[in-house]
């Protein structure tokens, strides 16, 4: 669907260098990384609002590098939501129908449409300075819909709402991807939007991508140390191949030997190794796990739902835990612990 | 605020210094208001019927008129430009828009005269076309024009900035032209600061006295008027015209914001 | 923005629109200068021997910059007045504030003449003081005050506004008066604004013609003398003057600019 | 230390509405609310950089209502950190001690003090226009305890910072709080860090404080339906007592018998039951559990670290789970299920 081929650009602060990507037909693809990036400027070059300085943007296979935005046919929705103060709702989503002389009737129709998809019926003659953020990003998208685009961009568009409108509208947006079959390429700095909401992302990062996966690929097999951050995983344990037989091979990480897949990896070479706090397993488990520490348990704080526990191993570990593994468990600062976690749970990066 | 000065000695005194500009300007309007209508309205009726006086205002405000809608047609896309693009030499450009404010109205003046008096470089060219500047009321616009239009520039600017640009992209991704997305989105979200801008223009020609003498002392504007009569009758001669004018000039004024005030509300 | 416009033929329009206003502005000036110094430096040389001349250009610089000062000193606490707070009357007060600017130049010459000369309400209680405005350095400085004020209020009123009231909070919490958090942190922060108010009012002071002419025709400020030598020499005595003038303004502008933004960096 | 009392104002487009409220000296007390709830407001009534319409203000059992800031010698941290732009970073953390006319020497060895304790040190000479915005956080931070205050008032201190930044600031202040004793108020929207720092808490909406207690208390027995949806509880079953004994009774929702405690309440009143979805137990579970349901689940919804999963009861129950019991008992949608909770962790309001 849409193809980006060594995509370069300077514009002010931001840079984008050689990005290549490959985006397909009805996938929901979130662009994540930090703020500073560059994930906007990558999408208004999509949207042709800027042109590149190389490199090429291909649209069902026409090269659009420089085709004017309003040939493109994509639906834009920006995180301001940009909707016309001059314009009520209902003017704002006719407005790309109207530049198309759509006539009345099916523009009544279209919108008539839109407005129960998104449930927002009840504003058409509204101003749209008097809605709320949660409306505001329906309005735009019901604009961006209206003229039936096969591409919809949108940059960072629940980051200026609260946390229950947000979680109510990624609920929608993922029906609404269902039932149209668009194709979505969403810019975010949020994981929360990532995991609930993309088939693919792409992670960016100073002006590049640097890993492209589904969710699972992105939070539980980071190819560098700086996207594992990014992704919160707090386990990053520096060692180095000590022995290898068939598939497996055991690191040392501070003395402790670990047991890891051996991929591609050489005994003497150093390595990083990674795991989500949530694969950590702690107290009487799972006796497949061949790895198996004991270890002081040396903080427990609430996050939300879950607990973060911290486990001195001899190593750093950390781990994610609910309420009942704390009572059933009787988890306490100071207390010893013993942790397990699946070989095939690591990934191991070089460094 | 009121509530606030009582706890606060520091706003008091701030308070009673900024009043002494305030009052200065009152003193100085309502005691020429209050001298001529109230203690010398004969003279003041006078002058009304007086139509080489109601002449050179209307002159005054038909021309200031030309030149405020030159300079919006010339400076809608000039402030577009500077308000949306950045570019080698805008600082530069912008300068240049400026110098008509502080430049001496005097020097303005002269400088005009020499570029469209008869013998001028521009003035040659024109009057080939049988238009002349010296001593007529093109060189009256043309004087009212160059120092009114930075005027108009400087607020359409900031009024072309304070239009979100995005709006006019997600217009461009729905299908508009540039030019579209110009006249449908960025020009009717700007037209208050236009509108404005062309009224601080309007009145700023009319204000203008010393560039307009030197090009064109004839056909006499307001101004020109009021120092003629000074000059021969003193202040009784020449302030009910002051009086004059400036009434008109407030009514228009007060009149021309509620017309903005209401489409404001639109 | 170059590479934009190989794509985007509106933009040409634009720009072709937009720089008739810069051409005309250079035109006027660049004329003027390169007539008198390059066609006839030996007038430019001559005038700039006259003491009469460099006599009545030191007197204007100096009674505008004695008006930019007062208009500093009255203008900050009412500009800071204006940016923080709200109350009831601030539209009206705003409003008076800028009318200086609107009125017609030789109208704001008769109200103030009729307020200031000898015979005038404030002009009576002043002449008891020894001190008289009609034909008066003082009348000078009072009518430059006049039509100057506004200007500098209005920019070191955007200026306290740009300043994050935050930070006056924060500084009262830590132990600073109202004075200090005033003196310390909001006039600091607003110190370039204050500065380019002041050449703004300074430089429209000096460009001042109609409301001086009135009210002190002598001691003759450069303007009234390119006037008086364009009534009796035309072109060629009053050239000379208005470009001497328009040098020595663009000289310290420039000096001045420099001076700010050497200051920005500190 | 800080007595608030029947405290009204308005101001623009702020209304307080008769707040009371006691804040313990050395506590870490969060006002967390919505956006427009009024937060800031009473937090610059405590300061003194208002004053109240009615009602009292008392630190320290001294009446302060109209006393001026620079009198109250409290510390002020706000949202944008409004660090002085024209002064560097140890000049912004030296102003307030200049004002108090502080010896150089001692103020030299307050700051070094300080930029240590912050880890700092490296910042002091920088302007502060080229901070990150943890950094920023840290001077203001830095600024407001040169002061030796008592007390240190907070504004949303982190809502600008992104993730990463904001996890690790926490700790810092949960640190900096244990070792200086100091109280501090922090407002906030957000009930993740309210969950982390708080010792109690004050939920505040439309203008006036309508729950405070320790995070326990608001999170797992509010007291309005209101405060239940803002903390995210989306399990608010409406039902009629119809039956009561000794300490129990039987609370019908929708054809349901569920089991709760009686408390105060009579037979035929129309309650509410509140309970959060980390409470719901699934599967084969604890036998202790009096209240025992069958039901289909109808959504699963993975949210970082744990998954949302829907069931139908005949009323709707939101249950959180771990990756683990996912897999344990094989979560899917349209399977039958059995949930499990406690009479005890119910939540009983009238309506």
């Amino acid at each position: 669907m849409i193809h980006i081929k060594n995509l370069s650009n300077n514009w002010g602060d931001f840079t984008l260098k050689n990005i290549s990507l490959d985006i397909k037909e009805s996938e929901y693809f979130v662009i994540l990384g930090p703020t500073g990036a560059g994930k906007t400027l990558l999408l208004e070059i999509i949207a042709g609002l800027y042109f590149p300085k190389e490199g090429k943007v291909m649209i069902n296979g026409n090269d659009v590098t420089f085709t004017s935005p309003e040939n493109r046919g994509l639906g834009f929705v920006y995180q301001d939501y940009a909707l016309f103060p001059h314009l009520n709702v209902k003017k704002n989503i006719e407005y790309g129908l109207k530049l198309r002389k759509v006539p009345e009737d099916k523009r009544e129709e279209k919108i008539s449409e839109l407005v129960k998809m998104l449930k927002i019926n009840h504003l058409l003659h509204r101003n749209t300075e008097t809605l709320s953020g949660g409306e505001k990003q329906k309005v735009a998208l019901a604009r961006a819909l209206a003229i039936n685009p096969k591409i919809i961009l949108m940059d960072e568009p629940f980051s200026a709402l609260d946390e229950n409108t947000k979680s109510k509208l990624i609920l929608d947006m993922k029906e609404l991807h269902k039932t149209e079959g668009i194709t979505f390429v969403h810019v975010t700095h949020s994981q929360e939007e990532a995991i609930l909401l993309a088939d693919r992302i792409g992670i960016m990062m100073k002006g590049t991508i640097v890993q492209v996966g589904n969710p699972d690929e992105i939070f539980y097999k980071p190819v560098t140390k700086e996207i594992a951050q990014f992704v919160k995983i707090e386990n990053i344990w520096e060692g180095k191949v000590t022995n290898k037989k068939e598939d497996e091979m055991i690191v040392e990480v501070n003395g402790n030997k670990i047991v890891a897949l051996s991929d591609h990896f050489k005994v003497g070479q150093d390595v990083r190794l990674i795991i989500r706090p949530e694969d950590i397993i702690l107290g009487k488990g799972d006796t497949s796990a061949r790895n198996n520490f004991k270890g002081k348990i040396t903080s427990v704080i609430k996050h939300g739902f879950y607990y973060i526990i911290r486990i001195d191993c001899g190593f750093e570990v950390e781990a994610a835990v609910t309420k009942q593994s704390i009572e059933n468990l009787n988890i306490r600062e100071g207390k010893d612990i013993n942790i397990f976690f699946k070989a095939t749970a690591l990934q191991v990066i070089k460094r | 605020m009121f509530s606030e000065i009582r706890r606060n000695p520091l706003l008091i005194l701030f308070f009673i210094f900024g009043m002494l500009i305030v009052v200065y300007i009152i003193a100085a309007l309502s005691n020429m208001l209050y001298s001529q209508l109230v203690l010398h309205p004969g003279d003041f009726i006078n002058v009304i019927k007086d139509p080489d006086v109601l002449k050179s205002i209307w002159l005054t405000l038909y021309t200031s008129f030309i030149a405020t809608a030159i300079g919006v047609i010339l400076g809608i896309p000039l402030a577009y430009i500077l308000a949306r693009y950045e570019f080698y030499g805008k600082d530069i450009i912008e300068a240049i828009v400026d110098i008509p404010i502080i430049i001496p109205h005097t020097v303005a003046g002269i400088a005009l005269f020499s570029l469209l008096m008869k013998r001028g470089v521009v003035g040659v060219a024109f009057s080939k076309l049988g238009i002349v500047f010296q001593d007529n009321m093109w060189g009256i616009v043309m004087a009212m024009f160059f120092v009114s239009c930075p005027f108009f520039v400087g607020t359409a600017r900031e009024g072309f900035k304070s239009v979100n640009p995005n709006l006019e992209s997600v217009a461009r991704t729905l299908g508009a032209s540039q030019w579209k997305s110009f006249y449908q989105i960025a020009l009717p979200l700007t037209s208050r600061h236009i509108f404005s801008g062309a009224i601080m223009s309007w009145a700023r020609g009319i204000s203008e006295f010393g560039a307009i003498i030197i090009i064109a002392y004839y056909p006499m504007i307001a101004s020109t008027m009021i120092l003629a009569r000074f000059n021969t009758n003193g202040l009784l001669g020449s302030q009910p015209i002051a009086v004059l004018l400036i009434i008109i000039c407030f009514i228009t004024f007060v009149a021309l914001r509620l017309v903005s005030k209401r489409g404001r509300r639109i």
